[in-house]
């Protein structure tokens, strides 16, 4: 922790980065986002296993961008961000410098893209236990089982749109449920519209998706909406071998093929 | 038709359609029922809630004038999927409004005065309403001047009224296009509305200013006018910004403390200078 | 065999099942007539929320439709839509939905005979099936009055 | 009225959620289900969970739905109909176990719905529905209802307020006539009250800042860096809005299939970027901190000076439901210590 605010205060100091996006003490005790513009604003950093949230989500907030260069103190899940917007050439090296911690508490700085890949290729990108189990037990349901099991959460969803604020890949300045012509999802938050909102978010993340699991801590009424992201993970691992967030020059899952993708349901 | 349900439309029929420029149309509206064509009135400067019924609610000016009696006109751009969707009515369909909402020109207070309408693009129907209505009252009124602009002589709208307005010898209508839109038939001027406007150059004595625009336009159109002397409590426009409901309870178009919908859309440039800039 | 008959819509490519479907009327081919076809430019244009939309308006069976690998008008539109079918079709079988009633397929302009061997096919499939219930549900709940 | 006090016993209250069910009114009441609490139709008060602050989502739902029919049209060859919601559909309910903060929450809600124009859905859905709220005996971090003039015993909103006195006894106040209509009508369950101090049962909730220090003080501040500085972590979720009790904005979409359609009114909320956009692609307020500040000052400015009620209850929904830590009433706080700098 004091490495990284020391390294933070003479960045800032020596006005290399404008603002330090770090994680600080919040209220009772969460954990939660702070941007430092001065230099004795570091002693306010701090940087642990309960640091848990996808800073990257602010890397595209223009309110943010327009302060200068930024550094920010990432975690796992922030890096593969990091990368993954690259790809999708959102974000560019010079603009950001990253700051990370590895699990024995050794300071990062990570000058380019290419360190962060090699950095990430070392750490574990597996998706976390509970969900995975979660997967494998709504796999193992049947159809109806499955279809109850979503309709029950889904149900709940108020269409606040939390998941897709707190998305750091879902940075489109305009979405697709905001467009009416033709209206695809429904404005109000009813059954059907929250389920073809989910399957449209879904898609639109398939193969971006880097499994931080921002979207369901996000989401007020707890419906396990990262299950569904996850579930895609998976498959674009099993069918094409890529994980997202672990190459900064990577064509993007879904507008790239291979002339032999296997499947076994075409007829 | 149930008074008690404030969201409940009337129902109106399409009496002609008028092309004005690309994609923008007026419509002539009558109400279907009798009794609330009879009883209907409205000031100049409210505005209504139009509906394509199925597909959404629009908010436009009322464009006539109130001394027209028997039907309504709306003047609007195609920009989404309400005015697309009327764009597609034609003569004797159907169409939903609610209305009148919101405040009103003071057209009597400007007894005895010079007028000046000042307007850019799409921006006239509102002051088409106000034009009507105190050309209609001619004699309670001095000299009126119209300074009219677009970024085309194709988007000028309401282009036989214009011809109508020109043609009168009691009212001094100055039109203008963007540099470099100009046809070579054009007879108007060339250039910005505030820059014709300087160029022009009114009166402010016992003149009362009517403004409406695009934003940039009303920006830039204020200094000018304070510059020939008008006093902010004599310079009106009318704002508009997103609104759902048109009675003060949706939440979207306020402009710091006062709301477009119930205390406007009719300010003066005094009460605009001490808003926060919302619109 | 049940006296259901099922709603499907087949999203086609016009440039190879669609000529295959007509192939088939033009060579007198008999087949079920619950299929209504709906054409496109190419199959990497069918976007996964027709499918959706399809059956929320009552169908009870898709079949997606167009030409063989390699043999794409505009050479990789197929490949593009068969990455979008594999990743959706995961998808909504997580979701819960069934893809029995989802059908995919190659078909190419000469295959006309094949086109209606899986019309027919898929209709049994689905007959056997019945109405898509499920799904009814939701439409039907979306229509209702209040969401509290 | 004057307030009536009673007593009613837990086995009684029991009694009461049967017989108000058997009497034809659905009880929403507190239900704890995947560990959230939230309002949810009860058909006898052991579903109802007693383990409570205040509910995730607020109770406002029974009156303003989050989705809701306001009107139905069907289109024919040359024709279209409209047809007026049927307002005699709308069904008897009872909210029971809101607390005071719920309760006066929709007395915002009744301003903004009533007034000039008054909208009858919401005001037949408030008629028809009976508040029986519960003081608070317990309160956590997020409440800060004292602040903001509630009390956690205050009787403004409710029809009936409940508090307990020990684990089989509760003290029922009987604020208004709908209120009285179910005592009368079950008044084998009411006894007669005892004599209890009742501050001494409610939770006392801390005064956490000077309410005055905010009110008329902060709109001189429209331009003030404060705005974008307090809102620099938001991400433009609309998740407070949607749990706020006293949030009233609303969308308006049609829905059709060709043949039948459906106006339907739905929530929406001031922290999205389309809630203000026009079509000309031109946004009043587009950016995060202007939408921010358009939250707070609808609450603590406009609703305050337009209908002279406070707009938040200080239930500290919004806080706890924030993914991101938007504390309202650390801001608030903070808010005070900029504007007496």
């Amino acid at each position: 922790m004091d490495s990284i605010r020391k390294r933070a205060r003479e960045l800032l100091e020596k006005n290399t980065v404008k603002v330090v996006i770090g994680y600080g003490v919040g209220s009772d005790n969460t954990v939660r986002a702070i941007f430092v513009r001065r230099p004795e604003g570091v002693e306010e950093l701090i940087f642990d296993e309960t640091c848990v949230q996808n800073l990257a989500v602010y890397l595209l907030k223009n309110e943010i961008k327009q302060i200068g260069k930024l550094c920010i103190i990432a975690n796992i899940s922030a890096l593969r961000t990091i990368l993954q917007l690259a790809s999708e050439h959102q974000i560019h090296e010079e603009e950001l410098l990253c700051l990370s911690v590895t699990p024995n508490g050794e300071l990062l700085e990570f000058t380019g893209f290419k360190d962060i890949e090699n950095y990430i290729s070392s750490c574990n990108r597996d998706l976390p236990d509970k969900e995975s189990e979660m997967i494998k037990k709504l796999e193992k349901m049947s159809v109806d089982e499955r279809w109850q099991f979503w309709m029950n959460h889904l149900s709940r969803c108020i269409k606040c749109y939390a998941c897709r604020s707190a998305c750091p890949m879902c940075y489109c300045t305009r979405c697709q449920v905001e467009y009416n012509q033709p209206q695809w999802i429904t404005v109000e938050a009813t059954l059907m519209g929250n389920f073809e909102w989910q399957i449209t978010r879904t898609m639109h993340l398939a193969g971006r998706c880097v499994n931080c699991g921002e979207c369901a801590r996000a989401c007020p009424e707890d419906i396990p909406i990262n299950l569904l992201n996850y579930k895609t993970v998976l498959t674009v691992k099993e069918k094409y071998n890529i994980s997202a967030g672990t190459n900064a020059n990577i064509d993007s899952v879904m507008s790239s093929f291979e002339s032999d993708d296997k499947e076994n349901f075409i007829r | 038709m149930n008074e008690q349900n404030i969201y409940m439309p009337y129902l109106m029929r399409i009496e002609t359609v008028r092309d004005e420029a690309p994609f923008v149309k007026t419509f002539r509206l009558k109400f279907i029922n009798e009794e609330i064509l009879n009883r209907f009135t409205f000031k100049t400067g409210q505005f209504g809630e139009y509906s394509a019924i199925g597909e959404g609610e629009s908010t436009f000016c009322i464009a006539s004038s109130p001394t027209l009696k028997g039907y309504i006109e709306c003047t609007f751009r195609q920009t989404g999927k309400v005015t697309n969707a009327l764009a597609m009515k034609g003569e004797d369909d159907v169409i939903g409004f609610r209305g009148p909402y919101g405040n009103f020109f003071p057209i009597h207070e400007w007894k005895n005065k010079n007028l000046l309408f000042i307007a850019g693009g799409i921006a006239l129907p509102p002051l088409r309403s106000v034009i009507w209505n105190c050309l209609d009252l001619r004699n309670d009124y001095k000299d009126v001047t119209i300074i009219y602009g677009a970024k085309t002589v194709d988007e000028l709208i309401y282009k036989h009224e214009l011809k109508t307005w020109d043609e009168r010898s009691d009212v001094k209508l100055v039109t203008t296009v963007d540099p470099g839109n100009e046809t070579p038939e054009w007879k108007g001027k060339i250039g910005f509305v505030p820059t014709v406007l300087d160029e022009v150059a009114p009166s402010s004595e016992n003149t009362v200013a009517i403004v409406c625009g695009p934003p940039i336009m009303i920006k830039y159109t204020f200094p000018v006018l304070e510059k020939l002397g008008f006093t902010s409590e004599n310079i009106f426009t009318t704002l508009e910004n997103r609104m759902k409901c048109g009675f003060g309870k949706c939440g979207r178009c306020n402009v710091g403390k006062v709301f477009v919908c119930k205390d406007g859309p009719v300010f003066t440039y005094k009460q605009l200078k001490e808003l926060p800039q919302e619109y | 065999m049940s006296d259901f008959q099922p709603k499907i819509v087949a999203f086609v490519c016009t440039w190879c099942t669609y000529a295959g479907a007509d192939l088939a009327g033009t060579s007198r081919i008999k087949y079920e007539p619950n299929v209504k076809i709906i054409r496109f430019p190419c199959t990497g244009r069918i976007d996964y929320m027709f499918l959706i939309k399809a059956f929320a308006n009552g169908a009870d069976g898709v079949i997606v439709s167009g030409c063989h690998p390699n043999d794409c008008h505009y050479v990789s539109g197929n490949f593009h839509a068969r990455r979008r079918w594999i990743v959706f079709r995961e998808l909504v079988d997580f979701l819960g939905m069934d893809v029995n009633r989802l059908c995919f397929s190659w078909v190419s302009a000469a295959e006309g005979a094949q086109w209606a061997k899986i019309v027919n096919s898929f209709t049994e499939e689905i007959r056997q099936l019945g109405p898509y219930k499920a799904y009814m549900e939701l439409v039907k709940k979306d229509k209702n009055e209040s969401v509290f | 009225m004057n307030i009536e006090n009673k007593l009613l016993k837990l086995s009684s209250l029991e009694g009461l959620v049967l017989k108000l069910n058997q009497d034809g009114k659905q009880v929403f009441a507190p239900v704890k289900k995947d560990n959230i609490v939230n309002f949810a139709p009860v058909s006898a008060f052991h579903e109802m969970t007693q383990d409570y602050i205040v509910t995730a989502r607020s109770a406002k739902f029974v009156v303003f739905p989050r989705v809701e029919t306001i009107l139905e049209m069907q289109f024919s060859k040359d024709n279209i109909t409209l047809k007026d919601k049927d307002l005699s559909s709308i069904p008897d309910a009872v909210l029971l176990g809101t607390r005071p903060c719920d309760a006066a929450g929709f007395k915002v809600l009744t301003s903004i719905f009533e007034g000039d124009y008054i909208d009858n859905i919401y005001v037949t859905r408030l008629k028809k529905t009976t508040i029986i709220s519960i003081s608070c005996n317990n309160y956590d971090a997020k409440c800060f209802c004292t602040s903001v003039n509630v009390h956690p015993g205050g009787t403004a909103g409710s029809d009936i307020l409940l508090t307990r006195i020990d684990n089989d006894n509760f003290l029922a106040e009987i604020v208004t006539e709908k209120g009285k209509e179910i005592v009368n009508k079950f008044d084998t369950l009411f006894d007669i009250a005892p004599d209890v101090n009742k501050d001494s049962l409610v939770a006392n909730v801390p005064v956490e800042f000077d309410l005055s220090a905010i009110l008329g003080k902060i709109y001189p501040r429209f331009e003030s860096d404060i705005w974008v500085e307090q809102s620099l972590r938001c991400i433009g979720c609309g998740t407070c809005a949607y749990v706020c009790p006293t949030c009233g904005c609303f969308d308006i979409q049609d829905v059709s299939d060709g043949h039948n359609g459906q106006r339907k009114r739905s929530w929406d909320s001031c922290g999205f970027d389309l809630f203000t956009l026009h079509s000309s692609g031109h946004n009043p307020r587009n950016t995060q901190s202007k939408r921010w500040r358009q939250r707070i000052l609808h609450k603590f400015v406009y609703v305050p000076e337009q209908d002279n009620i406070l707009g938040c209850v200080g239930c500290g929904r919004c806080s706890r439901a924030c993914s991101v830590d938007m504390n309202l009433k650390e801001h608030l706080i903070n808010l005070i210590g900029e504007l007496t700098k």
